[in-house]
């Protein structure tokens, strides 16, 4: 996949490393201002993940963002973006991996690789129901166990669904 | 003297002044403490009840006295009702084996300054005060909850190995004075000149450590260490058995402050008493000399909870295993030696 | 003689947990075996709510999350919103931005010194500590009227412009500050029992910092020099001279001086940025409606936490369509079973106390 | 009850004027810091301000031993059963302060997870708004509340358990 522009030529060469790999199932791919940003399909994304942290040096896992496309529809079309956020020290390099995931269907779990991603994916789970497979403790962090829907969906009322106490 | 004086009025009369003595004290303790402290830490402290605030622990304890009293339901109700009484009583009861001067004469009466008189008061007076214990560990663990378990037991080993070094430090004061009388001891410190704090300052510093440890202070304040076991063994304490605690524990640093007044810095004696030229300070009665000897120790329990952090549980035992007891059977051998060879 | 494993409820209300963490423990007589943090006993559906405000409404709201530093995650959420909608920051709105951002450090820092001597029991420096914060938040008072959820610096710039006497007020309590912490330092540096309770405790090698996500002083205690503030400079960063205070043994007792030569370093910042305080507007010229078109950006900034962070992603209206925050104290916290691990129960607490966790950031 | 009586004998008013000076000059605050306004009541704490000048400043850390709730911050949906269960340890007689919004009525924060005030669980006694409220605004709300201690009656209590709850 042909990147835009490249400002980064460690980055340009990374993604070409990586297009090299994965080939079709890179999506998209950029290097911009520090940043390169890829969209993956999701059976590669463990991989993937393995790939930038061993090959090309990104070893810390800085962010995992979920997006609810229910009012502005994506790309890809799926109901959630899950973005990876990497960063590669020393360098300064940022990665962003995005995957599209389906309502109820499931990613794999990042923490074998990333142990950091380990909360991340908690807070996912519990505030999108985006469920991470082969995740050591998957329970919600934030909510009681027994609270009913995940509540960063755009369908979810800001006061909740059920009147508190 | 009418042996109605004698044996019921004056008995009666000692008896009062032997609850209400230890009382004042603490009053005037957590007082002194949260003001000084206060002062330590650039904020005024308690000032709004009667003149500075004195009457602020005066307030504190009627409100406690009016609280409700809660027992709760998983307690073991017999301990947990028994030990804030035993810790109390026991403090209060080694009060009257603690000296407070020589005999005063009034006309042909002769009013000794004590309760009990024995020959062994130095003994009972540190067994009182290792009974005390008892009710922290019984309040501990009859609260029947986990964080109190957890002060009670770490009361149990700090106790434990507290009291080697005291008995050893405490020897060796009976040794140079040959006596456990309490009294004999301050009268042996007299006769000899020099105060045995200064003669064996490594007893007065082992015995002061111990005794900071052993009455549950800062930096040894682990069984009832808020930041981690939140009140310690009283945590499910409220109302007065709660205020029993709280005063005991100052009542029991009366009691330790007094004992290292007589065991090593001449109890009632007046200060300098062999240079002539202080002479004048005989005229101060001695009760006075007792009292402000007491209150520099109390002050240096607040100083010292003011400046130090906590320890944590394995150097505390360290410090008393590898430091303290060494120490203090060395200091003993010495001791002993010097007195053979003398 | 083998102890009955017990299991050990820290939290959610318990003197040491700074906020209303739950840290569930299984201990063995006092020694550690697990813990897992409970959280969400604060969560508020922050990120829920920001997606019903505007941008500009989003910003006091972020005071509330880290509640001891609120004007960092200001300044990273207006960095953020910036990046997004193109507002160039004038080069003395940027100046007072960092001004106020090294003495919100400060602030935080001394609170965090405060607060860890407590937790070990020293509990004098707490009232220290504070008492040297107190002079930092009449700066604030004065700049804009608040002490603790300030709001100081809103999109385009800040609130107000640094006037004459604020300038030579900051000049006075930055000279205040070095004589108050020698005297926290002369009651813990080589206080033996500080050092006992510090040294060595809930060490962190490098590598595992890293990979646990570990930001800012805990991180720099390795020795590992990630500051944000180098990496990639905001906020005119790149002006000042100052060096990035590094540990050796990512101990506790590291993090400690960590932090108290960050104090240092920030004093030399602001005073540079009083120094050089360039002439000009202290906001940029805005729209009236903040409408930014569809677009999303992650932006970071070195907090007195660590790296926090904001993505942003608009919709073309004048609402985010979704804010998602990477606090650093989230992320440290990861790390505590690992520190934790065979440590005695008194260690927890102190270990806790130097990861700096503000429990307003944690559960959002 | 008539008038008079209900103002009660003399003796029983003298001991009501001596125990409400005990309790309103020795309110033990429980120390329960659940969110941001949790700062501004250390820093009241603290030196700069210092409710110790008015024996309040044993913050206790068991509710057993405490008299004054100070709710300091949000309270979530998740904390509104811990919370309530500590005012249930902590024994009578006893208050309660609102402090800042969100304890007051959910503050700036609408949202599913957050209780809308924290009276709907506990007895609330004073309300100090803000958000923070300050330092100066806490000692405020903590000398109205010495005020309604003032104004109790405790040996009615004593007299008839229920009469507290009843009011």
């Amino acid at each position: 996949m042909p990147a835009d522009r490249a400002d980064h030529p460690e980055l340009r060469k990374a993604l070409d490393a990586l297009t090299g790999r994965f080939g079709n199932a890179v999506l998209a791919g950029a290097a911009d201002k520090g940043e390169l940003a890829v969209r993956l399909t999701k059976d590669v994304i463990v991989p993937a993940l393995s790939f930038f942290k061993d090959e090309l040096g990104f070893n810390a896992f800085e962010d995992l963002v979920v997006f609810d496309n229910l009012n502005s529809p994506d790309e890809g079309g799926a109901r959630f973006t899950v973005v990876y956020r990497l960063f590669q020290f020393p360098g300064a390099a940022r990665a962003r991996l995005a995957v599209e995931v389906g309502e109820g269907e499931s990613l794999p779990s990042a923490v074998p690789i990333y142990r950091a991603a380990d909360w991340a994916e908690r807070e996912a789970f519990d505030m999108f129901g985006v469920p991470f497979e082969g995740h050591p403790n998957l329970r919600r962090i934030y909510l009681p166990d027994d609270f009913e829907g995940h509540p960063l969906r755009k369908d979810f009322p800001l006061a909740g669904r059920t009147v508190g106490l | 003297m009418t042996p109605f004086v004698a044996d019921v009025l004056v008995p009666v009369a000692k008896i009062v002044a032997v609850i209400l003595y230890p009382m004042v004290m603490v009053v005037v303790m957590i007082w002194l403490e949260r003001r000084v402290v206060a002062l330590m830490q650039g904020r005024l402290g308690p000032n709004r009840v009667g003149f500075q605030g004195v009457l602020q622990p005066v307030a504190d304890a009627v409100k406690l006295f009016f609280k409700e009293d809660i027992l709760p339901r998983q307690a073991d109700k017999l301990l947990f009702n028994i030990s804030p009484v035993l810790v109390m009583a026991s403090s209060l009861l080694a009060f009257c084996f603690v000296p407070l001067g020589e005999p005063i004469r009034i006309g042909t009466i002769t009013l000794t300054l004590w309760i009990a008189d024995s020959p062994v008061g130095l003994l009972i007076v540190l067994g009182l005060s290792s009974i005390s214990v008892f009710g922290v560990i019984f309040g501990g663990w009859a609260s029947n909850s986990k964080y109190p378990l957890m002060g009670a037991l770490r009361s149990v080993i700090q106790v434990l190995s507290y009291e080697i070094p005291t008995g050893l430090a405490v020897l060796t004061v009976a040794f140079l004075a040959r006596s456990m009388d309490l009294v004999e001891i301050v009268r042996r410190q007299e006769a000899s000149g020099v105060w045995y704090g200064f003669l064996m300052p490594v007893s007065f510093v082992v015995f002061w450590i111990s005794a900071v440890a052993e009455t549950n202070r800062a930096p040894f304040d682990l069984p009832e260490a808020e930041s981690e076991l939140v009140a310690g063994y009283h945590t499910e304490y409220s109302g007065m058995k709660f205020a029993y605690f709280y005063m005991a524990e100052y009542a029991h640093m009366v009691l330790v402050s007094s004992l290292v007044v007589i065991l090593f810095f001449g109890g009632w004696l007046p200060p300098f008493q062999s240079v002539k030229a202080l002479v004048f300070l005989h005229a101060v009665p001695g009760f006075i000399w007792y009292l402000i000897k007491i209150m520099f120790f109390l002050y240096l329990y607040v100083w010292i909870r003011a400046t130090f952090p906590r320890y944590r549980f394995d150097s505390l035992i360290r410090l008393v295993w590898k430091w303290l007891i060494p120490l203090a059977l060395a200091n003993f051998l010495v001791v002993a030696l010097v007195r053979f060879l003398r | 003689m083998a102890f009955r494993e017990i299991d050990l409820n820290m939290g959610p209300q318990h003197p040491s947990t700074h906020g209303v963490l739950r840290l569930k423990l299984a201990v063995d007589n006092e020694v550690v075996l697990r813990v897992e943090p409970v959280l969400g006993y604060l969560h508020r559906g922050m990120e829920k709510l920001w997606e019903s405000l505007t941008y500009t409404q989003v910003v006091p709201l972020t005071d509330r999350l880290d509640y001891l530093a609120s004007l960092s995650n200001n300044l990273a959420y207006c960095l953020a919103v910036e990046k997004l909608a193109g507002i160039e920051v004038p080069r003395r709105a940027r100046y007072i931005r960092v001004i106020l951002a090294e003495l919100q450090r400060l602030a935080s820092h001394l609170a965090w010194t405060g607060f860890m001597a407590n937790d070990i029991g020293a509990m004098s420096v707490l009232l220290y500590g504070f008492e040297a914060r107190e002079d930092i938040l009449d700066i604030f008072e004065e700049y804009c009227g608040a002490r603790l959820t300030v709001h100081g610096i809103r999109i385009g710039g800040a609130v107000h412009d640094l006037d004459g006497p604020l300038v030579s007020r900051i000049r006075a309590v930055l000279e205040k500050i070095p004589k108050r912490l020698a005297d926290i330092r002369s009651l813990l540096d080589e206080n033996r029992i500080w050092k006992e309770r510090t040294v060595g405790i809930g060490r962190i090698t490098a590598g595992e910092a890293i990979d646990y996500g570990l930001t800012g002083p805990p991180l720099r205690a390795c020795g590992v020099a990630w500051d944000m503030r180098k990496e990639i400079p905001y906020s005119s960063y790149d002006d000042f001279d100052f060096d990035v205070p590094l540990g050796t043994n990512g101990d506790v007792y590291d993090r400690y001086l960590v932090r108290l030569e960050e104090i240092c370093q920030s004093i030399r910042i602001v005073g540079q940025a009083l120094d050089g305080l360039p002439e000009g507007e202290y906001k940029a010229k805005m729209p009236r409606v903040l409408k930014i078109a569809p677009a999303e950006v992650f932006h970071t900034i070195e907090a007195p936490k660590g790296v926090l962070g904001f993505t942003v992603r608009s919709n073309g209206t004048d609402k985010p369509e979704r804010v998602k925050m990477k606090s650093p104290s989230f992320i440290n916290l990861q790390s505590l079973e690992h520190m934790c691990k065979g440590n005695l129960f008194s260690d927890v607490i102190g270990i806790l106390g130097s990861l700096d966790i503000v429990l307003g950031e944690i559960d959002k | 009850m008539s008038e008079p009586l209900e103002r009660g004998p003399f003796l029983l008013a003298r001991a009501d004027a001596f125990i409400t000076w005990a309790q309103k000059n020795s309110l033990w605050p429980f120390g329960s810091g659940l969110a941001c306004c949790a700062i501004e009541m250390i820093s009241t704490a603290a030196a700069r301000y210092d409710i110790a000048r008015f024996g309040m400043e044993l913050f206790r850390a068991s509710p057993r031993q405490a008299d004054l709730f100070i709710v300091a911050g949000t309270v979530t949906n998740k904390m509104a059963p811990v919370l309530r269960r500590l005012w249930d340890q902590m024994p009578d007689p006893k208050w309660a302060l609102a402090m800042g919004n969100c304890a007051i009525g959910g503050g700036p924060f609408p949202t599913y997870s957050v209780l809308q005030g924290v009276d709907r669980i506990i007895p609330v006694d004073v309300y100090v708004a803000g958000c923070p409220p300050t330092p100066q605004g806490l000692i405020h709300g903590l000398m109205t509340l010495q005020e309604k201690v003032g104004r109790s009656r405790p040996t009615k209590e004593i007299l008839d358990p229920h009469a507290r709850r009843q009011s």
